[in-house]
């Protein structure tokens, strides 16, 4: 019976009956509102009533030693793991739980994967264009062209990212924090009005660092962003303000400065890792 | 491999072969050079052949799923053409055996069909086991003229110009099976099991037609199976057939069950507790070569219906097995009915090239109808104008050493029928490749060959 | 003149012209004195004084007759003799090894297999050795002679000091006694022990009685699930007589009944033991795939080589099948796991991470070790011969028998499930492969040597395709081809139970040999194979991990 | 620029049609014009061997569409060829006419032999070309959307793909081998007359199915070229490298998959249908699941991700089998096995990757411009 019905869900194949998809709607408020999310494998609690909101054109970084549920967050936010109990809203109108993850991404929400995941036999600027918002349907791109206009945003992506020489490479010989880079110009074409970055500076060198930080902080305020990082000095330096997960839920929220210290925070946090910072 | 490859292979293949890897070690810039030079070779083989030996094609798979059957059947042609020349060949010439493979692949048979006709332009072409491949072949050996002797026993239904069927016609195998099974041990209930194709089909619906109204056998007294090729778990048909078996008459199962499918399921049967004595089961598909490679134990006492077995006790038998046992080398190998058939269909083409004088393909049409050789079981084979030949029909029983006892044989030959009398499409057609008539399917009702009358009769029944 | 009864209907026919007289009670007696004097005599090993082997020669001559009826009357005087050697010559004749050479004297075949067979002579029993089958000339017989002859023998085992001669005597008697018979069976069934060869006596009995209108041996026939019973009853019905034929109704519809329900235990049968041969082709495969990643397409080639073992090895041990089954278990074992290690380290190892590339790499071992099996064994099938004790079926009851191959099989399959269960639940080998298959860097970092670990999972899975070949050998063909059968049904039943969960191959295996046998009676077989491999292929797109996925985090990537 | 007209612009594109044209023209004029028993001569049966091979090539560009470029290594392309040429076997069926053996006027020889006592509704319109020449197109599409719509809806990929598809395969020839189906059983459809009203008996014949199999894959390989070179191309790559983050930049990934599914089993019917004229025959072992894997071997051999490694594998590893079971039928099973083996072990880029090595180290020698390979998924990535 569920076999019949699922044949009888036509939206999934015919483009033209899924209604367009409308703008988010932030008059009322934050671009993106977590309730009691709870999502749990095999009894282990990932994420546990956890609650948060981000404003729009905010720039928040979510800290959390391992295991707290970053990722998984990440991961129902943008459709991939559905939570087993919570309400997931994207502005006012648009509520994620029932959505796909090309359905959510076509809202405007992007995310780089902490593994940097680039298509590495495309060349950088193909790996923009298709980045790019557009009618993403098949006969479109199918015979879609590259306009003068397409170019500019493009090569625009590739100045801002500082990638602009290798452009007509494949992505698979960058380095580790050049494929970062382009991930992010990745989601800059998408024009998304929330990125979700997933350790952004992981593996990267002292220089690349700087530049990341100066990218992401270019970019809040035209866009909501939220940073996952492990990485003080990094989240230091672009933070306002700052979410501690643990355990699935919230910890603390504040800037840094008040974060560091909370003394919940530091004694199930940051403890070891303050005393390094320091040092 | 030296060896394998001397004795099988016609020399130009060599210089072919030789000239296929010049041209495929080609530079990337020479893709269409080296192209061009393939195409040539591909189509160089045709005039190097000299034109001396009488050239034999050999059309059976030597590779694939048939390879187990028909590679046997090469060896056979390519011993009797040994035979030949030793004895002075033919008209003063040399038998030469051009051998393809067409490598258990329908389509394949086409191809290599039309290379031995096309290309190495063989005189006559001894080959073919599977239904499908002979009809594969058919439009070719027709389209260019060829000689085709085809060696398996067959379900009928056809007859061609160019092919000599060498193997038994329904009416030479299943039917006289049957009437031994009414007559001889009284049979009431039948099972006819077979594998899923056309052979099993239409002899079933021979045997079906044949028992229904020659026998009166009720509609409630056949039981009718198919299973696929190659299958392997017969529990629920044995099951069946043993119920089938237990309504108080005496039952029998005709088995068209082909190859590797007829081990599990005499093993089935053994375990499900049914001896032959119980149910027997007559098989046409179980020759001396599927024995050898299966433990006998469960068939003993099953029975079997060819025109030749080995175990006949006849002196052109065991000379010829001697033969055989000498030209394989192996003390254990043995021979079948398709080997006779091709030990008869090569005989009587040497006769008829003798007595026509010549190789030409139509003059050996005309010069062989009539023909007559003795065959292995102390009788003679004479090829009648239908292109089938007569046969003697034997019903042997399986022994533990893989052999047959032999319990029964027709009197005399039975003349092989291409189309049956029992079908309702066919009981008005004959064949006769003798002029005047030179048809293979002339309708004794509407008085024309072919189905153009037919047609019309047809159309103008529809306008009525 | 005959002297036995013929119970069987194509020997009554046979004889329906000749015979002058039925057997009478002396004629049982005369024999149970035959055959007590024929043991008797043998025992005692008296050779044979030449006057006697003049008439015995002249006993055998009758028997070198062409017409068919002549010899029948020969059979009966050979019979009729009280000569020690009759039983030995019928039973030569009936094998057809009964034969004349050129020089006049009969022989007897000892080994009919080749050109040169080795006789010895039918009279003194002295062995002639070997001699041309050119020489020699079968005495032939025809079926009617054949029952005749085994009519002849079995009667004399029903008073037999055999008890299986004298059971299975029993059994064929079941609707074939007549009006002369019914006597002295009753005296036999008074003297009979064994109760099982006994009940069928008088099950036999009963039926002659119920054919003579006898109401109460309706009685004696209920409850029998023997198809010869169900006849006997079905006539009784059709019959004149009202009240027994409502009587033989009662009796039939419960018989009905409880042959439904044993029609459906034997169809569950049937489908568990096609489920054993599913899971056992499939359970090494779930190790290689499910646990490894690798798509082993030379897996139905393991199986092969594990079903060649068990023909080397049954050549090795000539006359021991079942010893060399047994030994092939092991054997077979370890001729595919070091292939299976073989093609670890040849290939596999090269395509880390690229399943579908090992898929190809594999298919093309697979072609090759199959071309090797053609062109360096023969790409005839081989004989691998069933052991006595993996023959005929246990009777549970007469509508209901389980094949022995099968159930051996079905056991065996339990066995090979429960062993790897063990294996992989209990051995530090199974805890390694589960700690690299879940994280293979960390567990690289914990000091276990993966590519060690591999290599012996790899053998193990194949190993274990190597045992369902030795088990495969006894229910198919074993040949080039019997891998190829097998392997896109064991693909089918991995995936559908869920890869990566033994478990769920056994569930899955069992279930679809089930499914196909419940299928199979109402579709036939092909359609019935069409309908599970559909299913599946809809159920795999429904749930794209299978019966039982795993779960987690892991999976969920 | 229109999306059709991008590959004439490309050199590789206009390379391969170049040495395409050059071949039917070079062959038909050796056919035709050098009188036979020249050494030059192309014979028909050469021809008709080449056309075989071109409609092969076809069905390998049609794989290396969807395995090459989206990753799908589907082990049941032979069946949407197969269904292609029973479309077309069915009207060179239905052209036979009268002319059967049992001269019925409407129902082929083995329906009479089988006591069929009229057509079966699905042989309806296979009398006329055009019906039967869209359906030739149809009916692999139709199964090919059904399937793949299932299947790629669920995210079936990788290997569980690769492993319905054979079943997929195997069912169909399962079911083509029952007689009761209308399609001949194992011995299929064949004794064809004539198609389009020209004799198959002739030479003439033979070398038009040639260069329409000639054209066909031209145009073929253009509307596949066509394809990998638009942005829905590179839609197809990404797939192939990375599906997840396709999806999550916001294409709908099992469409893609889908609508190229269904173009490439379309090609593999369209090559089936020409297959079948010129070999005169199609049963269901065109079903099995060997050839599908085999034709995946020319791909791979040919260099994947290319289209013509898959025309150059192809061609090749037909002639070789040609050339093999002609001389060494044992060798042939060891040489296909040794070529999977040692191509995906030592040649994963294939014939193609090989040559554009030594181009490219020709034009820049030293220079470091080695591009990833393109890798088959993870079976859980």
């Amino acid at each position: 019976m569920n076999f019949l019905r699922s044949l009888a869900d036509r939206d999934r194949v015919f483009d033209f009956l899924v209604p367009a998809a409308s703008p988010v709607d932030v008059r009322h408020g934050p671009i993106l509102y977590l309730e009691d999310v709870t999502v749990s494998f095999d009894g282990f609690k990932a994420i546990n009533d956890l609650n948060l909101t981000i404003d729009d054109g905010e720039l928040r970084c979510i800290i959390g030693p391992n295991g707290a549920g970053k990722t998984t967050m990440m991961d129902i936010i943008t459709g991939k793991t559905r939570p087993d109990a919570g309400k997931v809203w994207f502005g006012s109108r648009h509520d994620l739980l029932t959505m796909n993850e090309p359905e959510i991404a076509s809202l405007g929400i992007g995310r780089k994967f902490q593994k940097p995941t680039v298509f590495e036999a495309l060349t950088l600027f193909e790996n923009l264009e298709l980045a790019m918002a557009a009618d993403k349907r098949i006969l479109p791109t199918l015979t879609a062209r590259m306009t003068p206009a397409i170019r500019d945003r493009i090569e625009e992506v590739l100045e801002t990212i500082g990638l602009a020489e290798l452009r007509l490479r494949p992505a698979g010989i960058l380095s580790h924090g050049q494929k970062q880079w382009l991930e992010i110009g990745m989601l800059l074409m998408q024009r998304p009005r929330l990125l979700l970055v997933d350790e952004p500076v992981a593996g990267m060198t002292e220089q690349e660092m700087e530049r990341t930080a100066e990218l992401l902080t270019g970019l809040a305020g035209k866009q909501s962003v939220v940073v996952v990082e492990h990485d003080m000095g990094f989240v230091r330096s672009i933070a306002r303000k700052v979410t501690v997960l643990h355990q699935g839920s919230v910890l603390a929220e504040g800037s840094m400065d008040q974060v560091s210290n909370d003394p919940k925070v530091v004694e199930v946090y940051l403890g070891a890792d303050a005393e390094e910072e320091v040092a | 491999m030296n060896a394998y490859r001397r004795k099988i292979l016609p020399r130009p293949y060599f210089r072919n072969n030789l000239r296929t890897r010049l041209c495929t070690k080609f530079r990337p810039s020479q893709l269409a050079a080296a192209a061009l030079v393939t195409t040539a070779s591909l189509g160089f083989s045709s005039q190097v052949l000299a034109e001396d030996p009488i050239k034999v094609g050999i059309l059976h798979s030597l590779s694939g799923t048939m390879a187990i059957s028909e590679s046997t059947l090469k060896d056979t042609v390519e011993m009797l053409i040994e035979q030949q020349n030793e004895q002075g060949g033919l008209l003063g010439r040399q038998l030469e055996a051009v051998v393809v493979d067409p490598a258990s692949n329908w389509p394949l048979f086409a191809e290599r069909a039309r290379e031995l006709l096309a290309q190495h332009d063989v005189d006559v072409v001894f080959g073919n086991w599977t239904s499908v491949s002979r009809k594969a072949v058919l439009p070719v050996f027709e389209e260019l003229n060829g000689l085709l002797f085809y060696p398996v026993q067959y379900e009928g239904e056809e007859s061609s110009e160019n092919v000599f069927y060498t193997g038994a016609a329904p009416n030479q195998q299943a039917i006289p099976a049957v009437e031994y099974l009414l007559n001889e041990v009284g049979v009431e209930r039948w099972v006819l099991a077979g594998t899923d194709y056309v052979y099993p089909r239409t002899t079933n619906r021979i045997l079906e037609a044949f028992l229904k109204e020659e026998h009166g056998v009720a509609d409630d007294d056949i039981l009718i199976n198919y299973t696929p090729f190659g299958h392997s778990d017969w529990q629920n048909i044995v099951a069946e057939i043993r119920r089938f078996g237990s309504e108080g008459k005496k039952t029998a199962v005709v088995s068209t069950i082909n190859g590797d499918a007829n081990v599990p399921f005499y093993r089935e049967l053994a375990n499900q507790g049914i001896d032959a004595a119980d149910i027997p089961v007559v098989a046409f598909s179980v020759g001396e070569q599927e024995l050898s490679g299966i433990d006998t134990a469960p068939l003993v006492g099953h029975l079997a219906a060819w025109n030749y077995f080995m175990s006949v006790d006849t002196d052109e038998n065991y000379d010829f097995i001697d033969a055989w046992i000498d030209y394989t080398g192996d003390e254990e190998s043995v021979t079948n009915d398709p080997m006779e058939a091709h030990y008869i269909g090569f005989n009587m083409w040497a006769e008829a090239v003798r007595k026509a004088g010549t190789t030409d393909v139509d003059a050996i049409k005309d010069a062989i109808i009539g023909v007559t050789v003795p065959n292995l079981t102390g009788g003679y084979a004479a090829m009648m104008p239908n292109h089938h030949i007569t046969k003697p029909v034997l019903i042997g029983e399986v022994q533990d050493n893989g052999q047959f006892d032999i319990v029964w044989q027709t009197p005399s030959t039975v003349a092989g029928d291409a189309w049956s009398d029992y079908l309702p499409g066919s009981r008005d057609l004959i064949a006769d490749w003798r002029a005047p008539m030179r048809c293979g399917n002339f309708n004794v009702a509407t008085g024309s060959c072919g189905g153009s009358t037919a047609a019309e009769e047809a159309e103008a029944a529809l306008a009525e | 003149m005959r002297i036995f009864p013929l119970p069987w209907p194509v020997a009554v026919k046979a004889s329906a012209g000749s015979v002058a007289g039925r057997p009478s009670r002396c004629l049982v007696l005369l024999i149970l004195l035959l055959s007590l004097c024929l043991t008797a005599v043998a025992a005692q090993a008296q050779s044979p004084d030449a006057a006697e082997d003049a008439v015995a020669l002249e006993l055998l001559e009758a028997l070198d007759v062409d017409s068919y009826p002549a010899k029948g009357e020969a059979i009966d005087a050979i019979v009729q003799s009280d000569d020690p050697r009759a039983r030995d010559w019928l039973s030569a004749l009936l094998d057809g090894r009964l034969q004349r050479a050129d020089d006049g004297r009969f022989v007897v075949v000892l080994d009919n297999r080749g050109r040169e067979w080795p006789v010895e002579d039918a009279l003194s029993g002295e062995a002639l050795g070997q001699m041309s089958r050119r020489e020699l000339d079968r005495i032939g017989i025809n079926n009617a002679l054949r029952n005749q002859l085994r009519s002849a023998i079995a009667v004399v085992d029903l008073y037999s000091a055999d008890l299986a001669l004298r059971r299975a005597s029993a059994e064929r008697l079941l609707g074939e006694v007549d009006a002369d018979l019914a006597e002295p069976l009753a005296g036999v069934i008074e003297q009979e022990e064994d109760r099982q060869a006994r009940a069928r006596l008088i099950q036999a009995l009963a039926i002659h009685r119920l054919e003579q209108g006898d109401i109460d041996a309706v009685a004696d026939l209920k409850g029998s699930l023997h198809p010869r019973v169900r006849v006997a009853l079905n006539r009784a019905v059709m019959g004149d007589d009202q009240v027994v034929a409502d009587a033989a109704q009662a009796a039939l519809n419960s018989i009905e009944q409880n042959l439904r329900i044993n029609r459906g235990l034997e169809t569950l049968y049937f489908g568990l033991s096609l489920g054993s041969v599913l899971v056992l082709a499939a359970i090494g495969l779930a190790i290689t795939f499910g646990v490894m990643g690798v798509i082993n397409m030379a897996h139905g080639e393991l199986i092969m080589l594990g079903a060649y073992t068990t023909w080397a090895m049954q050549q090795l041990l000539p006359g021991q099948p079942g010893l060399a089954l047994i030994l092939s278990i092991p054997a077979g074992f370890l001729v595919a796991a070091l292939m299976g290690i073989a093609i670890e380290r040849g290939v596999i190892q090269f395509l880390k991470g690229r399943p579908l590339e090992t898929l190809l790499a594999t298919f093309g071992i697979s072609l090759i070790l199959q071309q090797l099996v053609r062109t360096g064994i023969s790409p005839l099938n081989r004989t691998v011969i069933t052991p006595e004790w993996m023959s005929g079926s246990l009777v549970i009851n007469d509508a209901l028998s389980l094949t022995l191959n099968r159930m051996v099989v079905l056991g065996f399959a339990l066995v090979v499930f429960a062993g790897l269960m063990l294996v992989m639940r209990r051995t530090r080998l199974g805890l390694e492969v589960r700690a690299v298959t879940q994280n293979r860097a960390m567990a690289r970092s914990m000091g276990i040597r993966a590519t060690r670990v591999d290599i012996l999972t790899f053998a193990l899975g194949s190993g274990v395709a190597g045992l369902a070949g030795v088990a495969l050998s006894q229910l198919t063909n074993v040949g080039p081809n019997l891998g190829q059968n097998y392997i896109i049904d064991s693909f089918m039943v991995v995936v559908f139970g869920g890869v990566g969960n033994l478990w769920g191959t056994l569930v899955a295996g069992l279930s679809l040999g089930v499914i196909n046998q419940i299928l199979e009676p109402w579709a036939g077989a092909v359609l019935a194979k069409i309908i599970v491999l559909v299913f599946i292929i809809l159920f795999i797109q429904k749930r794209p991990r299978g019966l039982f996925p795993q779960k987690g985090r892991a999976a969920e990537g | 620029m229109h999306w059709l007209g991008r590959p004439f612009t490309e050199r590789s594109t206009q390379l391969f049609l170049g040495v395409l044209l050059a071949a039917l023209t070079l062959v038909t004029i050796l056919h035709v014009a050098v009188p036979q028993g020249h050494p030059l001569h192309v014979s028909a049966y050469t021809v008709n061997l080449l056309g075989k091979y071109l409609s092969y090539a076809l069905l390998a560009v049609a794989v290396d569409l969807i395995w090459g470029y989206l990753g799908i290594l589907s082990l049941g392309h032979g069946a949407f060829f197969a269904l292609g040429g029973y479309a077309m076997g069915m009207y060179l069926m239905r052209q036979i006419g009268d002319r059967g053996v049992y001269g019925h006027p409407e129902l082929p020889d083995f329906m009479v032999f089988l006591n069929w006592d009229s057509l079966p509704w699905y042989w309806t319109g296979f009398d006329m070309a055009w019906f039967a020449f869209i359906m030739v197109l149809l009916a692999p599409g139709l199964l090919a959307l059904v399937f793949g719509f299932l299947a790629f809806r669920s995210r079936v990929t990788g290997v569980y793909l690769s492993i319905i598809t054979q079943a997929l395969t195997f069912a169909l020839m399962l079911a083509f081998f029952r007689n009761e189906m209308g399609f001949g059983g194992n011995n299929g459809l064949t004794d064809f007359r004539d198609i389009l009203g020209f004799s198959l008996r002739s030479d003439a014949t033979r070398l038009g199915l040639f260069i329409a199999t000639g054209v066909a894959l031209a145009v073929g390989y253009v509307l596949c070229r066509a394809i990998v070179s638009s942005k829905l191309g590179r839609v197809c790559v990404a797939t192939r490298d990375a599906e997840a983050r396709t999806r999550f930049i916001g294409y709908r990934v099992e469409r893609f998959q889908l609508f190229v599914f269904v173009v490439s089993a379309m090609l593999a019917g369209l090559a089936g249908a020409l297959y079948v004229p010129q070999v005169g025959i199609i049963n269901p072992s065109e079903f099995s699941p060997v050839f599908s894997i085999e034709i995946v071997l020319w791909v791979a051999l040919g260099g994947r991700a290319t289209l013509y490694g898959a025309v150059i594998g192809a061609i090749l590893v037909n002639y070789a089998k040609t050339v093999f079971t002609g001389v060494m039928p044992d060798a042939w099973l060891f040489a296909l096995g040794a070529m999977f083996v040692l191509v995906t072990v030592f040649l994963p880029k294939g014939v193609a990757g090989l040559l554009a090595y030594r181009v490219r180290r020709r034009k820049h020698r030293g220079e470091d411009d080695e591009s990833p390979t393109p890798r088959g998924k993870e079976v859980s990535a």
